[in-house]
C-alpha cells in the first residue's frame, strides 16, 4: 500500500489512484446514521481498505439532515470526494440533495417507506414491523442492503456487526438479513490483501496521544468539536492510570489543570473556541506560573456560538496571541490521526520540559472524522525526561537557569517549599516590583522558547509531499492536508504543511519553499490565518485559496479552485 | 509549640492595623500545631487569590499557589484530588470568593471536597481602594457607587449552607484565640470547609467597634443542628444591626468528592498496553 | 506657546525647550503622594505651565515605596525625565533611592524627623504635634516648604490648596504655613503668561471622551490601571444622563453592555488584559451579533497578575486577534489625553455606526498620568448619525446591505421584532447552518471593515511629529508618544505615531515613511508587537528599542538607547 | 385569546417528544393573554442561552436576544435596567443556569432584579448528547461519567432562596395549565422570579414516568411564609425519591435593583456642560 501522505524523504514515485469508493448514508438527526456511517467504515477496513469518514450534522440532536460520507481507498486518504459511488438513503432529503453527486454507475440503496428514488428500494418499515424491530434498526437494514449491492459477503458483515453492535444483535443482524435479501447484487468490491490498521477519530487519536505523553488527568468541559476527546477518555478512566474531571466551567476546567500541574501530574483540557475565551486568563498564569498544560481547540465557525458542528480553521490568530503578556507558548496543528496522535504526545512532553502552555489545535473535520490510523508510520515517540530538581542546592521554584528551565520539585517534598505566583516574582516565587528582578525574570521566560525552538528543529515541524520538483506549491495546515495532498497529485504540485505554529519554524518554511515559483496558502476562512503568519515572518504568500462556509474541502472543489489560480 | 520559622524574606505591606494580621498570626498557629500533631509541614498547601487577603501567600514560608483573582478554588480542588494526603487552605477576599469566583465555591461546597476556605471578608475590595463587595451593606459608598450602593448583601454562609457545604463557621479579626480554634478545627474537618473571617480594613472600612458591639461566641450551640445553624445563619444578615455569631455553625461528616479518585495502583494498565487494546478493538 | 506634539501640518521651526521643571515628591504608600503630586501639579498650572505628573506606586495600600513625578514646562508634555530640580522626601527611602538623579543646582526638602539627606530639612513631626495634625498632613507641610523654596507665593498656594483640598481645609493650610517658614527661598520659578488648561489623568480624558460620543452606561468590574474611568464616571453619574454599573464579574460586565447595546444605548466597559480574557467570549458575541460596545483596555505588565500597578504596551497582539472566529474591530491607541479624548469619543460612535467592537488600548502611563488637557487642539468630533431603520420595509434586523451595515431599530417598537443570535443567522436573526447563507452573512459582516477603513481616510489615524524632512524615524504607539517626540526634536529625527491599529492605517504608514531610511521602533514590551504587525503587512522594521520592566522611557533614556541605534 | 401569530419561519428541531414542547406552548399562550391584558407585544424580550432549550428563541416571533452558553443573565439584567417598562423572559438550561452561568443568577437574585428566568431543567446537558448537569442525581451516567458521578446534585431552588429571589417555582413538562399559571404570575411579579421546569429530555434522560409518579401540585400552600417554601422546597432534594411539590414556593414584595435607575428626564446635563464644569475644575 501506498500513502501519498508520507512526506518525502527521498524522491518517490506516486502512482495513481485506482480503488476508490464513495459511500454515502443520509437521514434525520437520530436515526444513528453515526453509527452507520461507522458500521460501514467497518465494512469496508474489513475488505482492506484505508478509510475517510466525514460527518455532516446540523447542532440539534433529532430531525434535520444527516449524513456520513465514507470513503475506501487503496491508499491512505483524508479527505472526500464530491462524487458517491453508493448512495443510502434514509429519507427523501438524502435522495433530493445528495443525487446529483452520484456517479454514472452508481448505485442507489433507499427506505421505499419514505422516499422515492431511483435504484433499489427496501420496505423498511414493514420488514421492521414484520420483525418487531424499533425503528432505529432502519439503519441495519440499509446496511444489509448496501452489501448485497456492494457484493460485501454476508460473514463479513456479521463480523463487524459483532463488533460494532451491543445492544440487540440478534435482532438487527435479523433485519439487516432481511435488507441484505431484499436487493440485488450491482457490483464487487473488490478485496484487498493489505494490512488492516484501525479506523479512529481524531479525538481519539488526540487522546491516545495524550495518554502515550503521560497523561495523568483530563479536564473537560462538552464543547463541539472536541467533546468526544472528553468522552473517550471517561471511557477509559475506569481502568486507573487517569482522571478524567468535568467541572462547572471552562475557567475551572483550565485553574483545576494548573492545581494539577503543580502536583507534577501531566494534565491536558479540550475546549472550542469559545470555552478556550474563558481560558485565556489561565492560559497567561500558565505563562507566568510556568506551569504546564496542553490545552486541544477544536476549531469550528465563528465568530460567537457560529456554526457550531461545521468546520473551520479560525482561531490560529486567536490561540498565537491570546493571553495578557508576553510568554512562549508551544502550538502544534496536526492534519491527520497520526500527527493528531502523534503531537498530542509531544506536545504533553514539550509542555512539561519547557513549563510552558502548549495547544494541540484541531479542526472539526479532523476531530470528529474518522480515519485509517497506522501506527507504524508515527514517529517514535522519546520519553523527555522532566528536569527535576537534583536536591542538591536549596530549592527554588524559578531558579534562573542558563535555559530559563527551572528544575522541578513537588509537593510534598521533605523540607522544601515550592510557590508558584502569578505576579511577577523572584526565584523562590515570592512577590517582586523591582524594575530589575522583573526584566531578568521576563528574560528567563522568554528564553525557554529560543531552545524550545532549538530542540524542534529535530522535529519535522513542516511536512512536504507531492511533487517534490514541483515549483508550484499548496501551502496549508490541519486537515487540509489530506485534500491538497490528492490535488497535487493530480496537479504534480508539491505541498507544504506547516504542522507547528511557534515557535514558529521559519527555516524550515523557508528551506521548502527554496525552489517555490507559486505558493498558494489553503484555509478554510475568510481572511488567510497562515498566510498571513506567514507575511509577519516575511513571507509574502499572494495566492489564497480560502473556504469558510464551514464545509471541509472535497477533492474536486479544491482542484477545481486550486486551477483557477494557477491559469 | 513547635520552632518552625514560617517567615518568608517578604516585607509585608499591609496597613498597620489591618485585620489580615490576626489572619497570618493565627494561621500560623494553627500551622504549627499540626506540626506538632504531627503533620509534615510540606503537607500543606496554600492557595491565594489576588487582593490585599492573598499576600497571605507570600508571608508564610509554606508551599503556596498564589492564584488569580476569584480563582482560589479551583487549583485547590485539583491539588486536593491529586494529593488527598495533603491540607489544602484557600485565602481568598470577599470580592474574590464571593463575587468574582462564587460559582466555584458553590460547587466546592456541592462536591463537598476536602479543602478549607478562609475568607478575608472585609467587605471591600481593598487592593483597588476600596469599592463595594457582595457583603458590603446597603448604602455603602465606594468609588464605584459614590452615592452608595442600592443593593443588599449576599449572606454568603447561607448561601454555602444551601450549596452543600460541611464546616461553616465565623471568626473576626479581633479574636485571635477564637480564630486559631476555628482554622484548626476547619483544617481537620474533613470535608468542605469554609470560615468567613470579618477582616477589618482599617483604610477603607474601619469596623472594629462594630463588630466589638455586636460580635459574640456561640455557646452550648449544636453545630450538628442544621436548622439551628440556619438560625444563627441569619440572625446577622450583613446588612441591618444585629448580634453577629461567632463560632462554628455547622459541621457534618459526608463523602468527599477526592474520595473517587482513590485508585488501587496496581489497577493501572500499562499506557502502551491500553492503547493497543483500544486499537486492535478499532479494526 | 509651542506644543512640539502637534502633528505636522506644514513644515515648521521647532524651538528649543527652555523653562522645564521635574520636581519629584516620595515617601510610604498612605502617605497621600499622590494628592501631593496632585496639588504640585495644580501649583505649577497655576504659574501657566504644561504639566505631566508620573506616578509610581507598588500594589499595595500603604508602606512601601510610592512617588510622583511632577514635570511643568512651557512647552506641551506627556513624559518624564531622569534628572530633577527638586526632590521633596516624606522618608528616607525617596532620598536614598532618587538622591543621585537631582541637578547640580537642585533643591532638597526633606521631613528631618525622619529622614537624614543635604539640603533643608523640616521637622514635620513636631510641627503636627504643635497644630494637632494628623499624620496625613505631613505632605502640606512638606508642599509648604517646597512653595518657599521655590519661590511660589503664598497666596498661590492657599489659593490651590483651596481647590484641593476638602478635608480640614484650615489645618492643612497652618501646617504648610509652618513648612512655608522653616525653609529658604532657593530660586524662583517664573510665572508664565500662558493660557491655562486644565490637568487631567488618562482615566479622566477616556472618560470625557466616552461622554461627548454619547455613552450611556458605564460597566465595569475595577482593575488597574483602568478603575480610574470607573471611579470618575460613577462620580458623574449622579447628575444624570448615565447609569454606572459594578457588576459580579468582567463576564457579566461585557454581556450586560451588549445588552443595553441591544435596547440602543451607547455603552462602554473598562478593564485591563485580565479582566479583558473574560471578555473575550463576549466580544466574540459582539462580532456575531453585530452589537457595538467600547472595551477601554488598560495595559500593564504580564503575563498574568505580573506588576498591576506598571506600565507595558503588550495587549495590541491580544486585542487584534482575541475572540474566536473572524469579525471586524476597531482598535485606536491614543498617546495622551487629547488623543485619549477624541478616540474615546469616536470609537464610541464608530462603534455604532459599523455596529462592532471598538477597543481603546491605553498603558498604565497613560492612563493613570496626569496631564495638561488642551481641548483646542482636539480636532472637531462630529455627531454620527446611527443608520436607523426607515421603517419602510419589514425590518430585519441583519439586513444584507451593500455596506454590511444593517439599519437598526431598537425594542420596544411597535409591530417590529428585533432578533439578536450568536448563530450564524438570515437575515431576520433566525439561526441557520446553511453553507450559502452562512457565506453571505459572513461577507456582509466582514465587508463593514472595508467601509469603516475607507471612512478612516478621514482621520488621523497616523501621526507624524518631529523633524518631516528626517531620514531617520522614530516609530511608536501610545504613550511612548511623548518620550519619542522630545528625543526627536533634540536628535533631528522624525516620529511616526501610528493611533489606529485595526482596521491597520497601512497606505497612511507607508505614506510616512516613504522617505525614511532608518526606522527604529519603540515600544514597552519585549517582543516589538507594533514592528511585527508592521511585517504582516510587509514593512520590515529591523530597529527596535524595547523596555519591559514595566517603567515608561524617559526622555534621556529614550535618548540614550536611540543614539547606540542610530551609530 | 389573541389572535396573534408567534411563530417564525423557523423548523422545530426538538427531538418528538421533547418537553420543550410544554415549555414553547405555554410561555406562547401567556404572551398572548399578556397581549391580550393590554401588553404590547414589542414590549417583550425573550433571552436564551446556548443549548436545546435556547432555540425557543428562533421559535417566537418576538424580540429575542440568543446569547452565549451561561450568559442569559446580564443581557436580560442590562435590558431590564435601560427598559424598565419591559418585560424580559429568560430561558436558559440547568447546564446554562446552574452550571457555567450559576454566578450571574445568584447575583440577579441578590440584586432582586425584575427579570423571569424559566430554567428548562432536563438534568442534562441535551444539545452536547447527554453529559450529567448540576441537578444531574447521584450516580448519573452520561457520556462525561460513564461509571456514574459521585457528587450529589444541587438544589437551585434552595440556593435562589439564600441569595433572595423574590418568587420561586415548579412546574414540569406534563402539566401545561400549571406551566402557563407560573409563567404568568412570574413574569407579573416585580421582582427576580425563577421558574424551575422539570423539562423532560426523551432522548437522554427520560424522566416521564418519575415524575409523573412523583409530582403533586401545592395547595393550600402560602408563599408568603419564607419557613414554608423552605420546606417544601427542601421536599425533594433532587436526588432520593420524594414528593416533588409543583406550584409557586416564594413570593414576596421588595425594591428591585433596576428602580435605582429610574432618573427624572429633566435632570440629566447636557453632555458638553458636563464636560466643560469637570475641565473648569481642573485648572
Ligand atoms: C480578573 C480580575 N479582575 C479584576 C482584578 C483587579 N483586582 C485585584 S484585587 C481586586 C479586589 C480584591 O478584593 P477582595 O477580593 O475583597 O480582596 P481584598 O483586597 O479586600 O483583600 C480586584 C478587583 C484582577 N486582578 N483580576
Ligand atoms: C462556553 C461554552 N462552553 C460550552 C459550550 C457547549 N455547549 C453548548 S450547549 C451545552 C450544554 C447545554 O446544556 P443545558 O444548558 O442544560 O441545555 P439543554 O441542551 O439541556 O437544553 C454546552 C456545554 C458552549 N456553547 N459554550
Ligand atoms: S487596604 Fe484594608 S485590607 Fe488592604 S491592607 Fe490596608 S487595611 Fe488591610
Ligand atoms: S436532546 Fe433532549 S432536551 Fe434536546 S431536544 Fe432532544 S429531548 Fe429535547
Ligand atoms: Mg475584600
Ligand atoms: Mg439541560
Amino acid at each position: 500500500m501506498q500513502n501519498i501522505q508520507e512526506p518525502i524523504k527521498e524522491n518517490r514515485e506516486i502512482p495513481l489512484k485506482r480503488n476508490d469508493i464513495s459511500i454515502l448514508i443520509g437521514g434525520k438527526a437520530g436515526f444513528g446514521i453515526d453509527k452507520a456511517g461507522s458500521i460501514i467504515a467497518g465494512l469496508l477496513n474489513r475488505l482492506g481498505y484505508y478509510i475517510y469518514v466525514y460527518r455532516e450534522y446540523p447542532s440539534l440532536i433529532r430531525g434535520g439532515h444527516t449524513y456520513s460520507l465514507i470513503r475506501a481507498s487503496e491508499r491512505k486518504i483524508c479527505c472526500h470526494n464530491e462524487q458517491i459511488d453508493f448512495l443510502l438513503a434514509l429519507n427523501q432529503d438524502t435522495v433530493d440533495l445528495h443525487k446529483g453527486r452520484l456517479k454514472n454507475n452508481a448505485s442507489v440503496v433507499y427506505d421505499a417507506s419514505v422516499a422515492q428514488s431511483s435504484g433499489q428500494g427496501i420496505a423498511v418499515a414493514g420488514i421492521l414491523q414484520e420483525e418487531g424491530a424499533a425503528e432505529v434498526m432502519r439503519n441495519s437494514c440499509i446496511i444489509g442492503g448496501f452489501c448485497k449491492a456492494a457484493g460485501i459477503p454476508w460473514e463479513i458483515l456479521e463480523d463487524v456487526f459483532k463488533k460494532k453492535i451491543d445492544k440487540e444483535f440478534d435482532l438487527n443482524l435479523k433485519v439487516a438479513l432481511r435488507g441484505f435479501g431484499a436487493v440485488e447484487r450491482q457490483v464487487t468490491i473488490p478485496e484487498l490483501s493489505s494490512r488492516k490498521v484501525p479506523v479512529i477519530t481524531g479525538n481519539e487519536a488526540v487522546g491516545l496521544g495524550l495518554l502515550k505523553g503521560g497523561l495523568r488527568n483530563f479536564v473537560a468541559y462538552p464543547m463541539t468539536p472536541t467533546s468526544g476527546i472528553l468522552h473517550f477518555l471517561a471511557s477509559l478512566a475506569e481502568d486507573g492510570g487517569i482522571k478524567v474531571i468535568h467541572p462547572e466551567s471552562e475557567i475551572s476546567v483550565i485553574l483545576m489543570a494548573l492545581g494539577f500541574a503543580y502536583t507534577g501530574e501531566k494534565t491536558a483540557v479540550s475546549t472550542s473556541g469559545g470555552g478556550f475565551c474563558l481560558m485565556t486568563e489561565g492560559l497567561s498564569l500558565a505563562g507566568m506560573a510556568e506551569l504546564p498544560v496542553v490545552i486541544v481547540v477544536g476549531q469550528r465557525p465563528g465568530p460567537s456560538t457560529g456554526l457550531p458542528t461545521y468546520t473551520s480553521q479560525t482561531e490560529l490568530n486567536f490561540v498565537l496571541h491570546a493571553g495578557q503578556g508576553e510568554f512562549p507558548r508551544f502550538i502544534a496543528a496536526p492534519g491527520d490521526t497520526e500527527e493528531a496522535y502523534y503531537w498530542s504526545a509531544v506536545a504533553l512532553q514539550l509542555a512539561w520540559k519547557y513549563q510552558i502552555p502548549a495547544i494541540v489545535l484541531v479542526d472539526k473535520t479532523l476531530a470528529e472524522g474518522a480515519f485509517s490510523f497506522d501506527m507504524q508510520s508515527v514517529p517514535p515517540i522519546l520519553k523527555e525526561l522532566l528536569p527535576l530538581w537534583d536536591r542538591d542546592l536549596p530549592y527554588k521554584r524559578y531558579f534562573n537557569s542558563e535555559t530559563g528551565v527551572s528544575p522541578l520539585a513537588f509537593a510534598p517534598e521533605k523540607g522544601t517549599v515550592i510557590k508558584v505566583n502569578s505576579y511577577e516574582h523572584d526565584e523562590s516565587g515570592i512577590t517582586i516590583e523591582d524594575a530589575g528582578i522583573s526584566s531578568l525574570m521576563q528574560a528567563k521566560r522568554l528564553r525557554k522558547e529560543t531552545h524550545l525552538a532549538e530542540e524542534l528543529k529535530a522535529y519535522e515541524t513542516v511536512k512536504v509531499y507531492g511533487d517534490p520538483k514541483a515549483s508550484r506549491v499548496l501551502l496549508c495546515w490541519g486537515s487540509n492536508k489530506g485534500a491538497c495532498c490528492e490535488v497535487a497529485q493530480l496537479l504534480s504540485l508539491k505541498v507544504v504543511q506547516v504542522v507547528v505554529m511557534s515557535p514558529f519554524p521559519l527555516k524550515e518554511i523557508k528551506q521548502s519553499l527554496r525552489q517555490a515559483k507559486e505558493v498558494i496558502c489553503v484555509e478554510n476562512n475568510a481572511t488567510g490565518q497562515l498566510s498571513s503568519l506567514m507575511s509577519r515572518y516575511g513571507i509574502s504568500v499572494k495566492k489564497r485559496v480560502l473556504k469558510s462556509d464551514g464545509r471541509p474541502f472535497s477533492v474536486d472543489e479544491l482542484k477545481e479552485r486550486v486551477e483557477k489560480e494557477l491559469l | 509549640m513547635s520552632e518552625i520559622n514560617l517567615n518568608t524574606q517578604a516585607v509585608n505591606t499591609w496597613c498597620p492595623g489591618c485585620g489580615n494580621f490576626a489572619i497570618l498570626s493565627a494561621i500560623k498557629m494553627v500551622l504549627k500545631s499540626l506540626v506538632d500533631d504531627g503533620l509534615p509541614l510540606e503537607n500543606i498547601v496554600l492557595v491565594s487569590g489576588i487582593g490585599c487577603h492573598a499576600k497571605i501567600a507570600d508571608y508564610i514560608n509554606v508551599n503556596s499557589f498564589y492564584s488569580l483573582h476569584g480563582r482560589v478554588v479551583p487549583p485547590a480542588e485539583a491539588i486536593k484530588i491529586a494529593r488527598p494526603g495533603m491540607k489544602i487552605i484557600g485565602f481568598a477576599g470577599d470580592g474574590d470568593a464571593y463575587g468574582e469566583g462564587m460559582e466555584h465555591l458553590i460547587f466546592a461546597a456541592k462536591r463537598n471536597i476536602d479543602i478549607t476556605m478562609i475568607i478575608h471578608n472585609n467587605r471591600v475590595y481593598g487592593l483597588t481602594t476600596g469599592q463595594y463587595t457582595p457583603t458590603s451593606p446597603l448604602g455603602y459608598k465606594g468609588r464605584s457607587t459614590p452615592q452608595g450602593t442600592r443593593e443588599r448583601p449576599l449572606n454568603p454562609l447561607d448561601v454555602m449552607l444551601a450549596s452543600g457545604a460541611t464546616f461553616l463557621a465565623r471568626g473576626t479579626s479581633h479574636g485571635l484565640d477564637l480564630l486559631k480554634n476555628i482554622f484548626k478545627e476547619a483544617v481537620l474537618h474533613k470535608g468542605f470547609s469554609l470560615v468567613d473571617v470579618l477582616q477589618v480594613c482599617v483604610t477603607y472600612y474601619n469596623m472594629y467597634e462594630y463588630y466589638d458591639k455586636w460580635v459574640y461566641e456561640l455557646s452550648g450551640h449544636d453545630p450538628a443542628d442544621r436548622s439551628l445553624a440556619e438560625a444563627k445563619i441569619r440572625e446577622w444578615d450583613y446588612d441591618r444591626d444585629a448580634r453577629i455569631a461567632l463560632g462554628v455553625f455547622y459541621k457534618k461528616a459526608a463523602p468527599c468528592f477526592e474520595d473517587n479518585f482513590l485508585m488501587p495502583q496496581g489497577a493501572k494498565k500499562q499506557v502502551d498496553e491500553r492503547i493497543s487494546e483500544f486499537l486492535s478493538q478499532a479494526v
